[in-house]
């Protein structure tokens, strides 16, 4: 069932408002952060207004209703995952949620298969975002652990050619995105996750970029960790989710320590409640989750096959438009096989924030820059490049004005 | 008053005439359990005689239904056999699960039926459970000793 | 100037509801977390409606204005606090910044004044809530340093009598709280900060209890780090705040590493951008800062003087009422000297939990247990208490339904 | 348009015909300067003679602000002394930080208050900035060096 993306926009209040001198706003830079419709903005506000309280630590009625709510959000972000309540973890990011992991790892003792040293490796890969690549290097560097990483091809696919030597015996972590920020690309999984867990390794998937654009089962997916922000699934900021499997949760040390995720405490020691709650030290950010729950309950009244289906439809759109652009460079998959609605392209000589700026005068929100992948921008030999990132509320108007707004920057930049 | 169906009569003279609440100086298992949210703790012995249960002693700290929920326990369970207090366990387990919308058999469960208004309040669920849960873990241990 | 709390309870949707058979609710949490006034709650969901987009991450209009906000809220608390705006970081919760402290300073290599080494000390307190205890716990477990602590006196007052002992030339850091979430007691910090700095460590300021409820000002008190949560300060859930003088943030390794707080990254090694950035990996909790900027602005709008002065004013009230019922203990301080509206106590042989109960049929929203510092309960030799904790919009009808429902409490449990 | 107020055309003519954008082979300082949000990034030369700027060469890749921002300061800082380049780098710093305030002294800064439009956009004004401080690091190395 095709969505209909200008009732759907109409959920969404920012939409409606206009840039610069009184023009419609396009925006086009939900890889960035995503915008929120009314359900989530007054599924927070409601929170504030009618039940918070301190979740799991009072026996009064308020604190039974934040309780509720907290655990509620939970449920809802665990059958979006088709995964158990036990296994969800709220964080702040995925950037948290990431670091959580390395961290937690960095904790793990010598006999836990999450204890790494020297001659132990991490695999990532070249196309990956900062967030799930810098903490791979500081735990590397704090375990003398090797980072190891898959290279991209100049269509800006994994290059898994060498997949048995990059991940062997030693490897411990498999940490990759999902879909590239950059490139669009989804990337295929079924190798890398059989390759890891037959050398005894853990995938992690940073699936920030697909979960808010595709159906993700992480059972069928067969990985081990998932993280994903709230922000970029039409939900608020400050919320991000860890799902892990539950023996893992289990066998991991906590990361961040202090109330609520203990069993006992003494001046000298602690030890820990089981996951999630050991994951969760302090007043949990309850209106954040909330919030995410009513984002993910919005995003699957509308379906996740028909928002993807939606997005590759208008990805396809603008890869046939740019092709008919002189100049235009498309990085990344030029065709809509394995590809999301992500698309990151260079105009000739026209510096890309040079670009950006010219389309914010017409309304329309792209990105500019490194999109936070600096080592793929180098690989793919670009100082930067300008994005437009899709999602459920745009439209082909959308694309059109995009399509006029480079031609039009060619001439002004001329 | 809504308090009522908590505090009923009998997990009130529980709370005040707890039943064996005194430690037995031998025992086949002994477990100590935590409630981290109110700091409240649990000994709890368990005496097997082959299949059946002995004798329960506990002591402890705790508010009035974690008291009377492990006294009403021990009232319960002491002279069954392991297989029929597994039944009772997993009867009251799904009665504090109810959220209020089951009374309880009584058949089986006995005055601990009196705890169903606990499954109203969510947050008191674990007070009633910190009992049972210590004599699965203490049940499970001294079967696993005389074996 | 006496504040209105009849007219400030308008401001608190939340206070107009009722609680189980129609009661009025009283809320007597506070010290749990803060209920919300509108202007908060607008201001979160107006950051959603009107300006929301990745802060710092573009060149178009609403990046733009996504990141005023941002760092309009960063002035605000930096002014509130009387520091500078790159001394303020942004993080998801107190629990988070004192986390944040505790793995930086373990990320510090030898050389760095924050270097902890077997030899060195962490000194605490024994009324240290559990987020201001395990991470420096966890800490000295990580680098072989010596966890010390003040004790608390049976008045609940810190025992300083060993000062000398206690901080010596090991000392690395001292983490004390400003006032107790359980007994109400505001330390001195003169003498802690004197002693601390003559052997060269840091001092860091646990503020959850005193930023909401008394002016603090960072220059005056002399300390090197605070920390607070927003949802305590009538601010979001999911923001926290973490200050610290320009040249220790400078000189402090960073916690969560990924977006937006690099310079530069290659495959295989980062540098960081200058503080506060460096320490705000991700997409910010935008919506939440700018709440928390309102919150502090509102504060500042009544006075925090003004705030702290009736907060006095009703305590000292309910030390007068308890003093009057049979079989009730304050557990902390009886008299107002350098203490705040946080008053614990117990109550004969009824159990905290159900007195807690009692309260809460009758509307009344208190906290009962160990309030996350369990080490102190133990120190004072009860099982649990019964916390009352006050904030600006209670009443002094607040204080007589608290007293007429432990006296009811009393016959129903008789 | 608005926008026209940011590209103005000296903008555009030193973007399209950079001053002095090539490295020289000797120098008393040379730095390289990156702007972590977009990747930008500039190499600078430095020759000092005694108190006078003798030399400032670069390279780089960048924006038309950036780009032309540098070569812009080149033609201005060239033949200055010091003390001179401190005076013009301050107003133009000024300048940056006005929100679209000011127009900027012509008799200071000439053709550098073409970038006064930059002002107004937030996002824009470390693209403006990036050769002055690359200069101003250079500069005090350079003097360091020399003294
Ligand atoms: C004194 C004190 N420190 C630290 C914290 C932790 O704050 P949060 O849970 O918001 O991170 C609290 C509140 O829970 C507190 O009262
Ligand atoms: C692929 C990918 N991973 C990780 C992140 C980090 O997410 P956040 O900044 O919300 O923590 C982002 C977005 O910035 C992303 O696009």
């Amino acid at each position: 069932m095709a969505l209909n993306p200008y009732e759907i926009a109409k959920d969404f209040p920012i939409l409606s408002r206009t840039i610069r001198d009184g023009k419609k706003l396009v925006y086009l830079d939900s890889g960035a952060t995503s915008q929120k419709p009314n359900v989530v903005i007054d599924a927070e506000s409601n929170f504030y207004k009618f039940h918070n309280a301190a979740a799991h630590r009072g026996a009064h009625q308020l604190a039974e209703e934040a309780t509720d709510a907290l655990e509620g959000a939970r449920s809802i972000v665990a059958t979006f995952l088709n995964a158990e309540a036990e296994e969800i973890v709220f964080t702040k990011s995925a950037t948290e949620s990431l670091n959580l992991l390395s961290y937690a790892m960095g904790n793990a003792e010598s006999g836990s298969r999450f204890h790494l040293t020297a001659g132990d490796s991490i695999v990532v890969s070249e196309m990956e975002h900062h967030a799930n690549l810098i903490p791979w290097q500081q735990l590397a560097a704090r375990t003398g652990a090797t980072l190891k990483w898959f290279e991209v091809t100049p269509e800006g696919r994994l290059d898994l050619s060498s997949i048995d030597s990059i991940i062997d015996a030693n490897t411990k972590v498999v940490a990759i995105t999902h879909q590239s920020n950059v490139l669009g690309t989804i990337n295929p999984l079924g190798d890398i996750v059989k390759r890891a867990h037959s050398v005894g390794a853990v995938v992690v998937l940073d699936a920030c970029q697909s979960v808010p654009h595709m159906k993700v089962d992480v059972k069928s997916l067969g990985v081990d960790f998932i993280t994903f922000s709230g922000h970029k699934t039409v939900g608020p900021t400050g919320i991000g989710i860890l799902w892990g499997r539950s023996e893992l949760l289990n066998e991991l040390p906590p990361f961040l320590t202090g109330g609520s995720m203990i069993e006992n405490v003494t001046m000298t020691s602690a030890t820990w409640a089981p996951a999630p709650r050991k994951f969760e030290a302090g007043v949990p950010n309850m209106a954040q989750a909330v919030g995410l729950g009513a984002a993910l309950t919005y995003l699957s009244t509308i379906g996740m096959e028909n928002i993807h289906a939606h997005e590759v439809s208008l990805a396809k759109l603008l890869l046939d438009e740019l092709a008919h652009i002189e100049d235009v460079k498309v990085v990344g998959p030029s065709d809509m096989n394995l590809r999301g609605g992500t698309v990151s392209f260079t105009v000739g000589e026209i510096h890309p924030h040079d670009l950006g700026q010219y389309l914010d005068s017409q309304g329309i929100a792209v990105r500019t820059g490194h999109h936070c992948a600096w080592p793929l921008t180098r690989k793919l030999g670009v100082p930067a490049t300008t994005r437009a990132s899709l999602y459920l509320y745009n439209t082909q108007e959308d694309i059109q004005a995009l399509v006029t707004g480079i031609r039009d920057a060619q001439k002004y930049f001329a | 008053m809504q308090l009522d169906n908590l505090y009923q009569e009998v997990i009130l003279d529980h709370y005040k005439n707890p039943q064996n609440k005194k430690l037995s100086s031998s025992y086949d298992a002994q477990v100590h359990h935590i409630n981290p949210s109110c700091g409240d703790e649990i000994t709890l012995n368990v005496t097997l005689d082959g299949e059946s249960i002995a004798a329960i002693t506990w002591d402890g700290v705790g508010c009035s239904i974690s008291q009377a929920s492990v006294s009403i326990l021990t009232d319960l369970l002491i002279g069954k056999s392991i297989s029929q207090a597994q039944v009772i366990s997993d009867s009251f387990m799904h009665l504090m699960q109810s959220k209020g919308t089951e009374t309880g058999d009584e058949a089986v469960l006995e005055d601990a039926v009196a705890l169903a208004g606990v499954s109203q309040y969510p947050a008191r669920i674990k007070c009633a459970l910190l009992g049972w849960m210590a004599f699965k873990d203490a049940s499970v241990q001294a079967m696993a000793k005389n074996s």
